[in-house]
């Protein structure tokens, strides 16, 4: 992989940031977008403008094809079964609370329990709270290590008859843990309970298989897959969508409408009420066909290779602090500095170019558990290179120089 | 494209005088099928003797030409086939629509090859194969004594 | 107005449909896109991409502050009184579901009755249908007459002391009609209940003013009124969005987040969890502002000498009827033809690069009360020409040659 | 941009070592304020005499650089100022972040201007402000009394 010839592809970075070159090191957070989605999309929108489904001239009968060609695209891209079984929503956030209102509708009562992890995302979170505050559901969190692992027997030990589903990251957006998302399917599946895998940060970065992994539910983002924004993905099992009830109500999810009765429409429609974001799912497409023409492979190991030599450099200077240590680790690395404040790092490294973010990056749960109010984030894309984390380091030590530390 | 391969005089003149309209008498199977991206619907009555042959069948529904010929067509031609020559039909039609373009089945005449054939332009209308195909895969549907509803956006 | 300057800024415009000219008749559906929003995200994408709100570094910066620039554009563009009150969801279907499901938690009751329309999209429809559901409300159908009105006087002996919320389309989407919202907050008023207004087909085509309709709630779609897919908005009086509870969960909504309770985000972010439709929301801004480079009244005034034009023309056609015949219609004219399905007209249209639409348009409930199955619909946008509607009319005459009627 | 100006000496200095920490003794008002975006927190402790002066004003809080140091010059700058003064200097401030350059308040000296005039280099940062401004509407909210905390996503 030519991470040059690739990078070579990001318009944005022809750009100067405070004079400088940017140094994106957000991208866990949304990742910049290949010229090929960009044209995509402009072309879609400059020559074949049409919303899809309703209307059958060659405008529209083109953009459906088109939209439904995206679907099998995602459908492999994380090796599903059926087509049926890919619904687009407007990110994951839309597609977890998809899961957790139509799920909770129909199998939670009062004290049901639903388990979660001390590394979820608000967007992992917020959805089943909304369930312990409608229909008095418990919410059980398994605890993480200090090395920002998730402790599986702990996990094992919340499981218990009234354990009605389980929802886990696949790759912690803030330590990069990996999470053994199989070991913890296996415990479920014992158990008879459904797994929902929150694949925002896992979709950009590792192999997904859902066949695999064998969730039953798998979320993610078209925005952090170098795809535009709008676009959520929810991967959910076929006999569950058969069997839980509608989300949003409205045009095109409807089969016959009276004035008594409603009937629904058949898979996937049945999820997609509304206008859909069209000329989004339609350019998704090619994110997909971007990230195939690297090869998640040579991707990963790029990703890796940036990541260790990220590590290597931090880990030299005395007094960064790299959040939690994980057996696996993705390209999220979250830090400190003793004595700047992240909103402070993040002010000065913005005007070295260098992008990262400060906060509690939607993790308030973790940062509590380690102690923290806020870190600093630097997280990896297919185009980040060598130098970045060179000018990375460079801009951290006039942190210090800043803050007189050094 | 080409509207006329479409709108041939056979397809306007089923289409306007669909032949086997009604509850045909003493029909043992029936089933429905329904097309929600245009409001076609259609009802598919059958009777099948003691041998499973197709005694009578007839349909009432309503639709746009395509699918009010194709379900009139469709009734002209598997009347009287037995359980098995019905289903070879509609699988040679179907293949016909979407892949060949030639109808391949053994237990059509070649007068009756060319009637069916008369469907072959809805080929070019990817929008509108729907409306050929919904009343074959309800006749099937009623063939077979399934209970569920023939909805057009689950069937490929 | 220079309509043929208007519509050389549609990229779409100079491209062939089945060899001929496009004849768009469909912005009903969806609008097509002028240049200035097609560039705007371009380069949006292309120079200045960042998620907003959650990272501090220079392009997250910009892309909030132009995120926010829309908010305030669409409050102009709808005479609200404070941005807050505008939130941005995915689709006006969204839209609706958002207040249906949330005004309905905190306040519908078995037996309570919410009162629509005969003239409603079922996105007006299904999302109270589920409070019908899970609530068991009663929902009531103010009829209309032939001509497509809404019999007010019938709608106002509807009203009970159960009546919790009325919602109604500001403009049919299938007659045109254009209803007197004013006289139906008038009668809501009087009895405390709040009207939602679906301002789908009224926000691209006359002049919308919340503040004067005084509605409690109005929902649109951008991508009818020449914006991109993927964006919806919802005005809602600030006290209703202060009172009600959060609809999606997730990031960006939450205040404080612990393992036991959380408190959400202030307005207008409460309503907006996950990463946003950041590039269409800011596209949007360019929509607003090619609509405002028209002006409104000019605006108007094209597209209702289009649809007399139209009107007049179809009429002469023997065979044509138009369904309804309201007291004030927009560029909306659905019509049969005598011996042909609309389908079929639709399938014939296209071949003659006219695109319309068939089917019942999302509005069953009309098309059952009017004993229709399906309808034929020419829809009008600013692009449209008297030449568009003459070939329209050719097209159709064409049809009835094929059909053999003439 | 100039980092230099937003993090001048007096501002790491303060940032480092706030001045007035903790809860003063006897409050009688108090009030607290927070940050989503970053988290910044801040707790303001006031105790009013019988004129409504300011007897005393300390804080706790966590925050970046910008956001401790504004806190601690504010403490500094209004202890001892009458409430009307307090609300003065408080408007002058906002006003010179937010629109001007300059300190418009009687109620300070030279000195204390030139102190103020410090966290003028937020102005280049707009993210920032709020972090600069936290402590300052908290102050506000606990000298008027009122109950509910402080966000600043409803500040402008
Ligand atoms: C009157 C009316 N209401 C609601 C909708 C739904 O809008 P959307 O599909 O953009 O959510 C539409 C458009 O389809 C409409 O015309
Ligand atoms: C782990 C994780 N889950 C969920 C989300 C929410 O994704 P979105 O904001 O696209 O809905 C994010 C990203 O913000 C994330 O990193």
């Amino acid at each position: 992989m030519d991470v040059n010839e690739i990078k070579s592809q990001f318009p944005i970075f022809s750009k100067k940031i405070n004079g400088k070159s940017l140094v994106y090191l957000d991208s866990s957070n949304s990742s910049q977008k290949p010229i090929s989605v960009i044209n995509r999309l402009n072309n879609f929108y400059k020559n074949e403008f049409s919303n899809i489904g309703r209307s059958i001239h060659s405008l529209a009968v083109n953009a459906t094809n088109k939209f439904e060609e995206t679907r099998v695209s995602v459908k492999n891209f994380i090796n599903a079964k059926f087509k049926e079984e890919i619904i687009f929503t407007k990110n994951a956030t839309e597609a977890i609370n998809l899961v957790a209102t139509t799920f909770g509708q129909q199998n939670i009562k009062e004290g049901d329990e639903i388990i979660i992890t001390e590394l979820e995302h608000h967007s992992n979170y917020v959805p089943w709270h909304f369930l312990r505050e409608n229909k008095k559901a418990i919410i059980k969190f398994a605890p993480i290590n200090n090395d920002g692992d998730i402790i599986i027997e702990e996990l094992q030990k919340l499981v218990t008859s009234k354990t009605k589903i389980i929802a886990v990251t696949h790759l912690s957006n803030v330590t990069g843990t990996i999470v053994p998302i199989k070991e913890i399917v296996e415990i479920a599946r014992k158990k008879n309970i459904p797994v929902l895998v929150d694949g925002c940060q896992s979709a950009p970065h590792i192999k997904i298989d859902v066949l695999d992994l064998d969730c039953d539910f798998y979320a993610f983002s078209g925005h952090k897959v170098y795809g535009p924004t709008g676009v959520g993905i929810l991967y959910a099992k076929r006999k569950w969508l058969e069997k839980l009830p509608p989300y949003i109500g409205g045009g095109a999810m409807i089969s016959e409408v009276k004035k008594n009765k409603i009937t629904y429409a058949p898979l996937p429609e049945k999820y997609e009420a509304g206008t859909m974001p069209t000329a989004e799912v339609i350019t998704f497409n090619e994110s997909i066909k971007f990230m195939e023409s690297i090869g998640i492979n040579n991707l990963m190991k790029h990703e890796k290779e940036i990541t260790d030599y990220a590590l290597e450099k931090l880990k030299k200077i005395n007094s960064v602090k790299i959040i939690g240590n994980p057996k696996n680790k993705a390209g999220v690395i979250s830090f400190t500095i003793k004595g700047i404040h992240p909103h402070d790092i993040a002010t000065i490294l913005d005007e070295d170019g260098v992008a990262i973010r400060a906060g509690h990056h939607c993790c308030q749960i973790f940062h509590e558990k380690m102690n923290l109010t806020a870190t600093a984030r630097a997280s990896i894309g297919v185009y980040n290179t060598k130098d970045d984390i060179d000018i990375l380091c460079k801009a951290i030590k006039n942190c210090q120089k800043i803050f007189d530390l050094k | 494209m080409d509207l006329k391969e479409l709108y041939q005089d056979i397809i306007l003149e089923h289409g306007k005088s669909p032949r086997n309209l009604g509850k045909c008498e003493g029909y043992n199977h029936d089933a429905k099928g329904y097309n929600p991206l245009c409001g076609d619907k259609v009802h598919i009555y059958l009777k099948l003797d003691n041998k499973k042959k197709v005694e009578s069948l007839t349909f009432e529904g309503e639709g746009c030409a395509i699918s009010l010929a194709s379900a009139s067509i469709m009734t002209e031609l598997v009347n009287g086939k037995s359980f098995d020559e019905a289903k070879d039909i509609m699988s040679s039609f179907l293949n016909m629509i979407k892949n060949t373009s030639e109808i391949k089945s053994n237990h059509l005449d070649d007068d009756q090859k060319t009637k069916l054939m008369s469907l072959s332009g809805v080929k070019q209308f990817p929008m509108r194969v729907k409306c050929a195909t919904l009343s074959w895969h309800t006749f099937v549907s009623a063939l077979e004594g399934k209970k569920k509803e023939v909805n057009t956006e689950q069937i490929d």
